[in-house]
């Protein structure tokens, strides 16, 4: 039995690398808008709740919380920072975090380590968009922000918020292992504070 | 001493179906609650162990800040995977993405039906019980391949292939190590076997080569470390379930560790006396064994890189293959020579032969590979 | 200590070589002509003595009047260095040789210039943008390059 | 019977596990074998290069931090160098003395994130890397102890360093050259015959001298193929002369060599910077430079030193103002990846993953 290889190069680099360019600058038009109020949800009444539902909630909630696995988008500097954080000293894994899904399907917490470009930025959407919900993201370094000390670059979206809803944001060039475990803590208050279950 | 069969005097099980109330019936209820319950809690307290087990190697805690000791961790993630979304992609088969993980799952789960918690205590003690847990084991493999093929992706279907060329060839020295056992045993059931070395020594000491083949494939099988191809997170994401989310992968997630549960519990039956020991009952005798087995594993998951897959495929046929082989001829010999042979004296035998054949094996062993002219 | 050969002394040598390659010497570095940088090149990288055999870093600087292309180039075996020159005075639409055939660690950092600096290198086997997207509005690394 | 195939075209990255960072390579793969690779860089590209135009040449300081974000030190060195090479701003010897420290830990801290990742990379779970960043750890220590920072130190200045370093420093430092050997000692112990990485790493991703060379590979890499050049030696800058080292050298260039290299190396700045301890002088730490606002002559420059990653080369050009007029950065990771296409094509998909993390990019610097 012979095996023919029908064709080696079985795509055109230049037709793969047009289509990339027309998606970014497609997400770069889309994501001129100024950002949604994104405190909105502290004005909002609290629903009422039964006792039932309201104990399961718990549960709901108690479970989510406690079991955030992030997913790999460790795009820069703060990527090492977030090592530390994950490694023997600082250990997330206390929290039941040690597992980081390489599959954005399997995770719920995008922590976004690192400086976003226009050119990674439909990727970033796209990991997003893949998550299954309910996801949860931690921006992460003064980049994550607002683009921080690269804020004035061609090529750098101005904050992860362009891009995706952010939950957390956690300060710093690069923020500490400890900012990002009190940001991860603030994630949790947040979670466990949700209401799966609205009348 | 007040030993737990007077305090869970359920557990003993010794007669057979007809002598129970409700004939048969009850016994398959009674038994399959038994087994669902026991693979499900130890496969919880198995991810739990596990986890803080890597981090204790890995010089970090673990899981503990989720109930005592991290305890409630496994059940945390339990709960969230379970309300997770469930996404079936874009292009997917969905029939078959949908059953994929019940194909992996279920077989795992038949395993246990033959699996004697005591003496003559399993669902059913089948007399060819050794042929039907590899006959069993081996379907989880359609479902992983299911999975691979039915998600779209191509990380998941590299993951297939790998893991149909590894199972593929890793089933026949697996198989062949147990033919020493089942010569020496005299039985293919699994209760037999077990019985038979309460009545001798356990059958690692009489059958070190088999020990050692049947671990090494049986790893590679169920696609533990060091043989973790299909889910190399390093080379192809998550493998063959990068597209599952939620319940289905919840249950392959379940699957890859009941894998390892059943790879503990065979070794233990097989090779480490199964229910037999003195004092504890013989089920924890089981569980405790098992427990060890998988300590084995998880220190092994710890520690060595991840082979490639022609060395996977080398080593199955050029290592454990041949020693799987040899070790049958040795023990049929034996067997056939030395009927009553005791074990004195079939120990050392049998340990410097398997030690001979290990070294001699493994020095003229190259794993190959090189780089293919493009 | 890498030697850094001066301009004049390599100059006069290789004059006689390859005649009229030569618009400007410093210190420390040449002036190449445009057409005569690959023949030179070649030279700098066989002539005994010389033997130019590795490329450290290309750069271009935008000065509004032309760009200028700048080779950093050692020789592991002496231990000595040189940087070449060569300018282009065409805005529109700059061109230089390729250096590929000569050192393939030109390569990358001829595509990254003109992805950046809009300078085509002709006989390059892969001319297009590398960091930035296809589709891009000019070149940021000129000088005339609005970020916003 | 004849079967047609056709080959799969596998994109791995930009956010896959092992592209450390947002590398992207579009494979071409038949059945698992690589037949072609294109790299595809860009998704980190900042424009440092441009912002450096922008800002003065103090501000630009902090940036070098973010190039080679696993060797910030190395970078503040190579930038302060070159910009008082182009100002002739001369450096106290104390100050010296302390860069070759620092650049030495940082080389330290680098390969061992270098080597745990592509340990990591090999498939070893999580516990190489998890061992090596507790030693970073360590030193990432000492140096918030002198910088305050943990990550991006902005540390040197022109003329010299931004302060002197603390008391507690200098017996830190000493406790942890003395503690170092004896951790390189305890991953030899466990890595250097481990078994299935010979198996996964000896002879995979071989890389020819000549190919080397004429790839302009640096730093581990050319010397993993057996090239003994190293800018310290070469062209020796900084205080660098007066210490004795080894280069250590692979020899056949594959990717076990390439790993070798890099532990060999641990040990070699172990030695600088033991002998720096001892030799340090004492004295003030800058020399008399305007703090805010330097102008350099008219003039252009280039000063490279050996970074953890290889040749590390700033261009400055100055129009005497305030601000540089062009700055070219020539990042050795970026070039490394020149020979990528040789060393992968013709291996597995595993396979192109261990060569892949053996050259130990960091996308900062590739990108810039």
């Amino acid at each position: 039995m012979d095996l023919v290889p029908t064709r080696r190069f079985v795509y055109s680099d230049a037709d793969l690398d047009q289509h990339e360019g027309e998606v970014i600058e497609a997400l770069k038009a889309r994501s001129q808008q100024p950002i949604p109020d994104q405190d909105q949800w502290l004005s909002e009444k609290a629903p009422e709740a039964g006792i039932l539902l309201t104990s399961v909630d718990k549960v709901i909630d108690w479970a989510r919380s406690n079991a955030l696995w992030s997913v790999v988008c460790f795009p820069a500097c703060c990527a090492f920072e977030f090592i530390s954080t994950a490694a023997s000293r600082f250990d997330i894994s206390r929290f039941g975090m040690e597992i980081i899904r390489a599959s954005p399907r399997q995770a719920d917490l995008m922590i976004t380590a690192g400086t976003l470009t226009w050119k990674m930025a439909p990727n970033v959407r796209r990991i997003y968009d893949q998550m299954a919900e309910p996801k949860y993201v931690i921006a992460m370094g003064a980049c994550g922000i607002s683009g921080g000390i690269f804020q004035s670059s061609y090529g750098v979206v101005p904050g992860y918020s362009r891009i995706v809803p952010v939950d957390v944001y956690v300060p710093g060039c690069p923020p500490r292992p400890e900012a990002l475990l009190y940001g991860i803590r603030m994630l949790q208050d947040k979670i466990s504070k949700a209401k799966v279950f609205r009348k | 001493m007040v030993t737990f069969d007077l305090v869970f005097p359920a557990w003993q099980f010794k007669g057979l179906p007809p002598d129970w109330p409700g004939g048969f019936w009850w016994h398959f209820i009674v038994f399959s609650i038994i087994i669902l319950a026991f693979v499900l809690t130890l496969v919880i307290m198995f991810i739990w162990f596990e986890r803080r087990t890597l981090g204790r190697m890995q010089a970090r805690m673990g899981p503990n800040r989720v109930g005592p000791f991290g305890l409630l961790q496994a059940m945390a993630d339990a709960i969230k995977v379970m309300l997770k979304e469930d996404i079936v992609p874009n292009g997917a088969d969905k029939l078959v993405h949908l059953l994929a993980p019940l194909v992996a799952f279920v077989p795992v789960l038949m395993v246990f039906a033959v699996m004697p918690f005591q003496d003559g205590a399993a669902l059913v003690n089948l007399n060819i019980g050794v042929l039907y847990v590899m006959a069993v084991s081996s379907i989880s493999t359609l479902g992983i391949f299911m999975a691979g093929w039915g998600s779209n992706n191509k990380y998941t279907l590299i993951s297939a292939m790998r893991d149909v060329a590894s199972v593929v060839s890793y089933e026949i020295p697996v198989v062949l190590s147990l033919a020493g056992i089942v010569l020496l045993a005299g039985s293919l059931s699994l209760n037999d076997i077990v019985r038979s070395q309460a009545q001798s020594v356990p059958f690692v000491l009489l059958q070190p080569l088999g020990f050692i083949v049947f671990f090494l494939g049986g790893m590679a099988e169920i696609n533990r470390s060091p043989f973790d191809l299909l889910e190399a997170d390093s080379e192809i994401v998550a493998g063959f379930h990068t597209e599952y989310s939620g319940m289905k992968f919840a249950l392959f997630y379940l699957a890859e560790y009941a894998e390892a549960l059943v790879l503990s519990t065979l070794v233990a039956t097989f090779f480490l006396g199964g229910w037999g020991g003195p004092l504890l009952p013989p089920w924890l005798w089981l569980i405790v064994k098992s427990w060890a087995v998988f300590f084995v594993l998880v220190w092994i998951r710890a520690t060595v890189p991840r082979v490639r897959i022609d060395q996977l495929m080398t080593f199955s046929w050029k290592f454990l293959f041949p020693l799987a082989l040899l070790n049958l001829v040795v023990t049929a010999v034996e067997v056939v020579a030395w009927p009553e042979a005791l074990p004195v004296l079939l120990i050392p035998v049998n340990i410097a032969v398997g030690a001979v054949l290990v070294i001699l094996l493994s020095r003229n062993f190259k794993p190959g590979g090189s780089q293919v002219e493009a | 200590m890498t030697r850094a050969i001066s301009g004049e002394e390599l100059a006069a040598g290789l004059e006689q070589r390859i005649p009229g390659s030569i618009i400007g010497t410093s210190k420390e570095s040449i002036l190449v002509n445009n057409q005569s940088l690959l023949s030179l090149a070649a030279h700098l990288k066989t002539e005994p003595g010389l033997e130019f055999d590795f490329l450290s870093s290309i750069t271009a600087v935008d000065y509004y009047d032309y760009f200028e292309v700048i080779y950093q180039l050692t020789s592991l075996e002496h231990n000595h260095s040189i940087v070449l020159k060569v300018r282009c005075h065409d805005r529109e639409n700059p061109a230089i040789p390729s250096l590929v055939g000569l050192w393939r660690g030109a390569e990358l950092q001829e595509q990254e210039i003109f992805d950046l600096m809009g300078i085509r290198f002709e006989g390059h086997p892969n001319m297009k943008r590398i960091v930035l997207w296809e589709g891009f509005q000019g070149h940021p690394q000129r000088r005339d390059f609005l970020s916003w | 019977m004849v079967m047609k195939t056709e080959p799969l075209v596998l994109n791995i990255g930009p956010a896959h596990p092992s592209t450390h960072g947002v590398f992207r390579m579009r494979a071409t793969l038949d059945g698992e074998v690589i037949i072609d690779v294109e790299p595809i860089f860009g998704y980190l590209h900042r424009g440092i290069e441009k912002l450096a135009e922008e800002r003065t040449y103090q501000q630009f300081i902090p940036l070098t931090d973010r190039l080679d974000y696993v060797s910030a030190m190395g970078n503040n060195m190579a930038y302060c160098m070159a910009v008082e090479k182009l100002a002739a701003i001369p450096v106290p010897e104390r100050a010296e003395y302390i860069r070759v420290i620092m650049a030495e830990l940082q080389r330290i801290a680098s390969h061992l994130i270098a080597v745990g990742s592509f340990l990591n990379d090999c498939g070893a779970f999580m516990t190489p890397i998890l061992y090596m960043v507790r030693e970073r750890e360590k030193i990432v220590d000492l140096f918030e102890m002198v910088s305050g920072q943990r990550l991006t130190y902005n540390y040197m200045r022109f003329g010299g360093l931004s302060q002197d370093v603390p008391d507690e420093f200098l017996p830190a430092l000493r406790k942890f050259i003395d503690q170092m050997p004896r951790y390189l000692d305890e991953y030899d112990q466990l890595l250097k015959e481990n078994e299935i990485l010979l198996a996964r790493t000896k002879g995979v991703g071989i890389l020819s001298k000549e190919t080397a060379i004429n790839c302009s590979m640096t730093g581990p890499m050319l010397r993993g193929s057996g090239v003994p050049w190293d800018l310290r030696k070469a062209d020796p800058y900084s205080v660098y002369s007066r210490f004795e080292f080894d280069i250590p050298c692979g020899a056949r260039g594959d990717s076990y060599d390439r790993y070798r290299v890099r532990v060999e190396e641990m040990r070699q700045s172990v030695r600088i910077i033991r002998q720096a301890m001892e030799q340090l002088p004492v004295g003030p730490v800058r020399s008399k430079t305007p703090v805010m606002l330097i102008r350099p002559p008219a003039g252009e420059v280039y000063s490279h030193v050996e970074s953890p990653k290889g040749e590390l080369g700033f261009y400055l050009v100055s129009d005497g103002s305030i601000a540089p007029y062009r700055c070219h950065i020539r990042g050795p990771s970026f070039i490394n990846l020149t020979a990528l296409r040789e060393m992968i094509v013709g291996w597995k998909v595993a396979d192109a993953i261990v060569i892949f993390g053996s050259i130990d990019i960091v996308m900062g610097e590739v990108d810039r």
